[in-house]
């Protein structure tokens, strides 16, 4: 049993409070991603979980086990350091079988074990190198190693393939969904990658600043993100935000929504909004066609920046005073300072209030 | 200045920040040294005019059994005296890493050190002292059997290098302390994430990464007692029986007491070169030059 | 003109300083710069100052180092001198100036002598029953001890109180030892051994300087073995047990209640015995005389003395009356000048320290100290061969065979 | 806490005990009156503590008092030597640190030609006995004419010392290479890099060094003993020689000498404490990833 | 002048070599990105242009310079170590400051170009701290800043990116590019990101093991890899391949192609082409359509795995013995299992003979 509970828990450096409060309770056998922006204290929270660093103020259970006061070592936890933290002296193939050496695991197991890690790896040929003998993506794979060696009750990975190619990543992360598959272990995993987040998860943890904004699928986090930061930060390119007003309230919760001289109503929750209140209009940057939408809003942009990707385009837009990115598939000759006409379906929509959190709710595609 | 090759600009900058050592290492080490060298091929009284006497004194010295009993004596002292030394720096220092941080600690760890060796053989003498000695009436008090300890032939080196050890102890931790620290801290939190204990963490990564100190300190502290001089000649004076009359004792004898500069300078070249053979070993085993780290 | 000179005993400083004072008074035209360092490093200064010529101009000589000075050429033949000045070597007491000569060469002014006695602590003795006459006049011989050993018998006192004469005497259990012999004492054995030895009929040298040597004397041997028998039967602590302290702080501790010491010791006991004490003469040997190691130093100047003439005047007034006896009214040693000495005893009385066995015994057999060129080698030698007596790794006779025939190729 | 760590524990204090014991010995003993001396010698605690060995140290005795009171009756100017102390061992651990340093660095990281003999060198300088160089070194003093003044004393010292170059260059080949080469790039040439960055990377090790050579300057005898014969150029250790052996056979003031030991320590132990924090406050190599 | 040219490079470490004999010219001005998998060289060509490592053979010419014998300092490079290689004991401020220190720049100048620097890095709050208090993303920005703020005539980047959010990431990214345009620095730049390298790049150098494969513009190497290699490592998800006959070879280089039972007509050389031979078709995933396709080819699948990502789902699928990764656009329910039928372009088709060299030249799109 390793579900993780943190209930409150607050971590500080000196003075500087870096976690704030912190709720989360996460099932055992679960895929758990925390995404944040860079220094929102993901780090600081997997190596809070590990026991590497004191908590503040808080409990963490393991297993439903008070974890304050265990040691590190005690956790059962295996973890991915951001900054891979191996063993200089140490052979990549001593680096991975010490911590199985050290718990008296037998020879021959150590020696699958590693053999089969090498081989997911493909680090089979550098087994007698050292570390500093290593590319980083080659170091990096070596901390995924030791760790995954182990087979702990809980994983956690810490951008664990920040340094690799694209392809490597791609069978990396299959690989990673696979030992999930198999062991069954809790992990948490953070990422930059909205693919890795996307595909991996059960369940995505959004930071921000030492807090957690949201805590859902990843479809929930897609598709009904709870204000526009995690709407923004879901999803990439990000989405785009426009102003708009509200500009009638009908019965019903039905809201009308003025934008660019168009009106189009919402079913949303009216209570808290009156007329004249201003609103944000979202747009994923995938969602928006070069073509007028029945059903929806359209308006002209001009590209100030086209970059050509091969399969897709993204093209940095401009709509009145605001960026617009958009993405468009297929072989263009789009470029700087073409003017395209854009449409947008209303379910495509996303909609906030003054302060930034959501007004709808949207149900989740299921088969 | 393109025209010099990076070899040659790295010298001229190695020169320029070894140059006042250099000088020092010249004047005051090399030249003697060099001088002694030529003294050992001769007979000097210190007081009139040395005449070349060829390779007699180091003849003599083969032949000499003080010589070789002092060899052996300073190998036997060397071999007490520093595997406990640096075994209980190493422990003191760790656990100065890794189990308190507290400054009295590392000053009491020291203050042996602080005072000379001179004085630390003179308070050891009197503590040591067999009837007025307050170490024995300890030994008394636990119901032991009281010892002669310096007076003793079989016992004298051995206190000797009790003494040394209580003295050096703190030094060897010091300088073990100061190794740790270039040891990250993220692979002990690595390893006890592995589950890896306290002991193991000390076997497998601590040792390995200090290990450049470890020479460091093997080196100094093996030839260092080599050397040793102070304590033996308030202690014991090379009593009783000689049977502490290390090498540097009657190397020192030879040359003050009986004015044969000569013959001890003869011995001195010959430690000195035992003492660098060994150094040159050691260094080589323990890949001295070579940091783990990098 | 600047003289320097040097001394290790700082005893004597005070008084050596006011001569210096008195002396500048008469040479206004001379300043005497004294520096006293410590025994072991003053000798290693002098040995760098000789090699390096930054020696002092005058410096206190000892018997044991001179030779080899005189060997190199260190020292400034005073004969000259003395001659010009017409000095009269008379006024020392007998055999100090002697030693200091060779070969009609003379290298040092007598300062002081020194000779041995007895130190009893005279509340155990009272406690004993022994009387300060019977100390006064003991007898010894390497038989049976005379009566020096009944007394130190009597002294002697077990953790439960028994004195050596009883049987229910502990021998291994000792609270208080009757006597307590120093340590082995090299090629001299001036507080340890020579004293009963020459009672003995022991004599070292054929002469000073001379190269034949009489350690394998069966005198000595049975002396030797007599002194390592005090310590088997319990009345003396071992010789392993004596080494780190010594027998001086024994007897302050009351764990000694008899040891031999020299007159250079008298105000140190002074001012460190708490018990009541006495000085009290060596024992008559078998023949039938006590005997004492006579000593003592001299100011010498060396060769390399840029200012000799100023130094010899700096000497001479060392040697003459007028400084001597400043130094016998601080009564800290000896000075060498005949009667001197008994008015540094005088000054002693004053404070309440008797000090007369001392003079009793220079008046009684007195030898000088061996003088040998090679003697620092002599003396390791002679140390390790007694150090083995004593602590019973081997006979005496064997040991001291041994020694001999090595002391004898040294001083060839 | 686990049973490890508990043993670790007890160990450390029988340790501390073990070091600290004689200390206690000889700070009794600096309180205790002579002729107390051999009577107390097995005692933890004085029986009439006294603070005449304090007097004498600081010369608030008369000759004859002092001698009354076990002692010798050197004179001694304590502040004096207390200050040649200070400038003695101030100058040697700057100058010899810092040049120790340099050299060490070079054969760390600069790869000159003969770097490796001259580093051998260098270490083997530690294994040449004194009785070799005294007597040399004491000449060229004499020769340059430098008898007698503070620059003779420091002399020897200040220039290297075999022990500091090794132990140093130890530390500066730990050193992370890839923050030297990021500072290369930045454009430090070697003096730089050494200056602005091996050198605050090595705090630790430079104040070890530092404290340790403090510490045997500081106690330093022979040489300065030799060189300064002049009363206003002692040292504190060549002023208390006194309180060591006057005579061959006799023993020293035993109360003065460690009185004396107390007094010439306190120095060094406020050092200690001053310094060490510094000596284990060192930069955790965390640069990198 | 900073064009830089390596001439027949080789690189050993003891024996190993990693380097072989790499020519390679670079324009001064120019935006160079080194892609290849990990472990393939690219940090060791930094490094050994920047000076940090000796070449074992050839020659290095910045500026047309012979370097080979220049220290790294005086080669006018700033670089962005993929290890950071910050300055432990100097702050974020020092850290910067350091380099235009050395430099003799005035106290202002490093003043402002600081505070700009940190601005755009978004460290401004953090310009105090010590590198052990910083979060990797933020240690990260610091390495980026110590080498923007030096503004030299050569950037290396290795990695530089890595660490960082998908939002900061496009951000830099941006602040990458104008920097290049006001600059007009060389830029040689590593990343594993493809948007990273197809965006910023002027030229493309494709490494694997030590040799370059291809150099190109991105388009070029999108359209028209040379070799399966590159073909597989320019774009993400990677190209799928799959096994194909020479069923007929007509004139005028028109050469017909049979897979899963149909013909199509390729125009190629057919010089070197014989009937029956076995090539390799080559669909890129943004290329398949869940419809047949008039001219081109199609099939069906089986999905293995389907990821969803939001805007698109990747479907890991097989045809035949063959893996398919295929990727769909707008929301859908596919799931494990489903069949589909999907079909391509003829022109989206790449085609490899047996030593996997390509057969097709297009012409790329251009306005
Ligand atoms: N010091 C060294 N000794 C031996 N081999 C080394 C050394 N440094 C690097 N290598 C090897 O050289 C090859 C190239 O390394 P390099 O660091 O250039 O790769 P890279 O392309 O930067 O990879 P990554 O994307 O993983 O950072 C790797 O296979 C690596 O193992
Ligand atoms: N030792 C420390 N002292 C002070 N502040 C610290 C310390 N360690 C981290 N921080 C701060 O705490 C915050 C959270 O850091 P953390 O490393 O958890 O971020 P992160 O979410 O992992 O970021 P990244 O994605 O950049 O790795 C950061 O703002 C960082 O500057
Ligand atoms: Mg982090
Ligand atoms: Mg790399």
């Amino acid at each position: 049993m390793a579900n993780i509970t943190l209930k409150n828990v607050t971590k500080r450096f000196d003075k500087l409070e870096t976690i704030h409060s912190v709720n989360l309770e996460l099932c055992d056998g679960e895929f758990v991603v925390f995404v944040g922006p860079s220094g929102c204290g993901k780090s600081t929270l997997l190596r809070l979980i590990a026991g590497l660093e004191e908590i503040t103020e808080g409990v963490i259970e393991i297993g439903d086990k008070n974890m304050n006061n265990i040691a590190p070592a005690n956790r059962g936890v295996a973890m991915v350091f951001q900054s891979y933290a191996l063993y200089p002296h140490m052979s990549v193939r001593e680096n991975m079988s010490f911590g199985m050496e050290m718990r008296g695991e037998s020879k021959e197991n150590i020696h699958t074990r590693i053999t089969k890690a090498s081989h997911i790896l493909q680090l089979d040929e550098l087994l007698d190198r050292k570390p500093r003998q290593l590319s980083g993506g080659q170091r990096q794979r070596v901390a995924i190693g030791r760790a995954i060696v182990r087979e702990p009750d809980v994983f956690l990975f810490d951008e664990p393939l920040s340094n690799l190619d694209a392809e490597l990543r791609v069978d990396m992360r299959i690989q990673i969904a696979q030992l999930h598959k198999k062991l069954k272990a809790t992990m948490i995993y953070v990422t930059h990658d909205q693919v890795e987040a996307m595909t991996l998860a059960d369940k995505i943890v959004v930071l921000r600043a030492g807090h957690i904004e949201q805590v859902g699928s990843p479809m929930e986090l897609y598709h009904n993100p709870n204000n526009m930061f995690v709407a923004g930060f879901i999803g990439s390119p990000k989405m785009n935000f426009l102003p708009a007003l509200i500009s009638d309230i009908e019965a019903d919760n039905s809201v009308i929504v003025a934008f660019n001289g168009q009106k189009i109503l919402f079913k949303i929750q009216s209570d808290k909004l009156s007329i004249g209140d201003p609103v944000t209009l979202g747009f994923r940057p995938e969602h928006i066609h070069l073509a007028k939408q029945e059903d929806g809003f359209h308006f002209d942009i001009t590209v100030d920046v086209a970059e050509h990707l091969g399969g897709i385009s993204y093209l940095y837009s401009r709509f009145e005073n605001n960026n617009m990115t958009i993405e468009v598939s297929g072989e263009n000759v789009l470029t700087s300072g073409d003017v395209l006409s854009v449409g947008i379906k209303q379910s495509d929509c996303y909609l906030f209030d003054q302060a930034g959190k959501t007004l709808i709710e949207r149900v989740l595609p299921n088969r | 200045m393109p025209f010099m090759s990076r070899k040659m600009k790295n010298s001229l900058f190695g020169y320029l920040f070894i140059f006042p050592a250099l000088i020092g290492f010249l004047l005051f080490y090399a030249w003697p040294a060099g001088r002694a060298v030529g003294i050992s091929f001769t007979d000097w009284n210190l007081l009139s005019e040395p005449y070349y006497v060829g390779l007699d004194n180091y003849v003599d010295m083969l032949e000499d059994d003080q010589f070789w009993n002092g060899l052996k004596l300073s190998a036997y002292y060397v071999l007490l005296n520093i595997p406990l030394q640096v075994m209980l720096g190493l422990f003191l220092a760790v656990a100065m890493d890794r189990l308190t941080k507290s400054l009295f600690v590392k000053a009491a760890i020291l203050l042996p050190y602080l005072l000379s060796n001179v004085l630390v053989a003179l308070v050891w003498l009197w503590m040591l002292d067999p009837i007025l000695g307050i170490v024995n009436s300890l030994v008394s008090f636990f119901g032991l059997t009281p010892q002669a300890y310096l007076g003793d032939p079989d016992q004298a080196l051995v206190s000797v290098a009790a003494i040394n050890i209580w003295r050096h102890m703190g030094l060897c931790a010091m300088l073990f302390l100061a190794g740790l620290q270039t040891i990250p801290k993220y692979l002990y939190e690595s390893a006890s994430l592995e589950g890896v204990t306290e002991f193991q963490m000390f076997r497998k990564i601590t040792l390995p990464l200090l290990r450049p100190v470890m020479v460091f300190v093997l080196v100094t502290s093996v030839t260092g007692s080599f050397q040793i001089f102070d304590t033996i000649a308030v202690t014991t004076a090379g009593g009783p029986l000689d049977s502490t009359r290390v090498i540097v004792y009657y190397i020192v004898q030879n040359a003050f007491s009986f004015y044969k500069m000569g013959y001890a300078s003869a011995m001195s070249v010959t430690l000195c070169m035992i003492m660098l053979a060994y150094t040159l070993l050691q260094m080589h085993i323990m890949r001295a030059s070579e940091s783990d780290l990098n | 003109v600047e003289i320097k000179y040097v001394l290790w005993d700082s005893n004597q400083l005070p008084a050596y300083q006011q001569c210096a004072t008195d002396f500048s008074a008469k040479h206004p035209n001379i300043s005497v710069k004294i520096t006293q360092s410590g025994w072991d490093d003053y000798w290693t200064a002098l040995s760098t100052g000789f090699v390096s010529g930054t020696a002092p101009d005058v410096f206190t000589d000892h018997l044991a180092k001179y030779p080899e000075f005189v060997k190199n050429n260190q020292l400034v033949d005073l004969s000259s001198y003395i001659e010009r000045d017409k000095l009269d070597p008379s006024i020392y007491t007998d055999g100090l100036y002697e030693v200091w000569g060779k070969d009609g060469k003379q290298f040092g002014l007598p300062k002081d002598w020194d000779t041995i006695a007895m130190i009893v602590n005279m509340d155990m003795a009272e406690k004993a029953g022994v009387t300060l006459d019977e100390l006064n006049f003991m007898t010894w011989n390497p038989q049976d001890g005379g009566s020096f050993e009944q007394i130190v018998r009597k002294l002697t006192l077990d953790k439960n109180g028994n004195n050596a004469t009883s049987d229910k005497f502990d021998p291994n259990n000792v609270a208080v030892y009757g006597y307590q012999n120093p340590g082995a004492g090299g090629m001299l054995g001036q507080t340890e051994w020579s004293h009963f030895a020459a009672s003995n009929g022991f004599k070292f040298q054929d002469k000073p300087w001379g190269s034949q040597f009489y350690y394998d004397d069966k005198s000595l041997a049975d002396t030797l073995d007599y002194i390592t028998g005090l310590a088997k039967q319990g009345l003396s602590a071992d010789f392993k047990n004596t080494q780190s302290l010594g027998s001086d702080s024994m007897f302050i501790a009351g764990k000694a209640a008899i040891i031999p010491q020299g007159s250079w010791m008298i105000t140190y006991f002074d001012n460190n015995v708490k018990s009541k004490y006495h000085w009290v003469p060596l024992p008559k040997g078998p023949s039938g005389k006590r005997a004492t190691m006579f000593n003592g130093l001299a100011d010498s100047i060396w060769s390399g003395s840029q200012h000799k003439e100023e130094a010899w005047q700096w000497v001479k007034y060392l040697g003459s009356a007028d400084c001597q006896s400043v130094v016998a009214s601080k009564g800290v040693v000896f000075p060498a000048i005949k009667g001197m000495a008994e008015k540094a005893v005088g000054a002693q009385m004053q404070r309440n320290i008797d000090s007369s066995a001392f003079l009793t015994m220079s008046q009684s057999e007195t030898y000088l100290p061996p003088i040998a060129k090679n003697g620092a080698r002599i003396d390791s030698t002679m140390e390790s061969a007694i150090q083995s007596i004593l602590l019973g790794k081997e006979s005496a006779q064997e040991a001291l065979s041994d020694a001999n025939k090595k002391v004898l190729r040294y001083s060839k | 806490m686990t049973p490890a760590r508990c043993v670790a524990w007890l160990v450390l204090i029988t340790m501390l005990v073990v070091t600290l014991f004689p200390l206690l010995f000889v700070a009794k003993t600096s309180f205790v009156p002579a002729g107390e001396l051999y009577t107390t010698s097995t005692q933890l605690l004085p029986d009439n503590p006294t603070l005449s060995n304090y007097k004498k140290i600081f010369g608030l005795l008369s000759t004859e008092e002092s001698i009354a009171a076990g002692g010798s009756g050197a004179n001694i100017n304590i502040t004096t030597s207390m200050i040649n102390s200070v400038i003695f061992t101030g100058i040697i651990v700057i100058v010899q640190t810092f040049n120790c340093a340099l050299a060490a660095y070079a054969f760390a990281r600069i790869p000159f030609y003969g770097s490796k003999l001259l580093f051998g060198a260098f270490v083997a300088s530690m294994m040449i006995p004194s009785v070799v160089t005294l007597i040399p070194n004491f000449v060229l003093m004499r020769d340059l004419g430098l008898l007698n003044s503070m620059l003779g004393m420091v002399a020897p010292f200040f220039l290297m010392h075999g022990f500091a170059v090794f132990f140093l260059r130890q530390f500066f080949i730990s050193l992370p290479k890839d923050i030297e080469e990021a500072a290369q790039l930045d454009g430090a040439n070697s003096f730089m890099i050494f200056f602005k960055i091996a050198l605050p990377l090595s705090w630790a090790p430079l104040m070890t060094v530092a404290t340790l050579t403090t510490i045997n300057m500081w106690n330093e005898f022979l040489w300065p003993f030799l060189i300064a014969t002049d009363d206003s150029m002692k040292t504190l250790p060549v002023a208390l020689q006194s309180f060591k052996s006057q005579t061959p056979q006799g023993q020293p003031d035993w109360g003065g000498l460690m009185a004396a030991t107390v007094v010439a320590t306190i120095p060094t132990i406020i050092m200690l404490f001053f310094f060490g924090r510094r000596i284990v406050e060192s930069v955790q190599f965390t640069g990198g990833k």
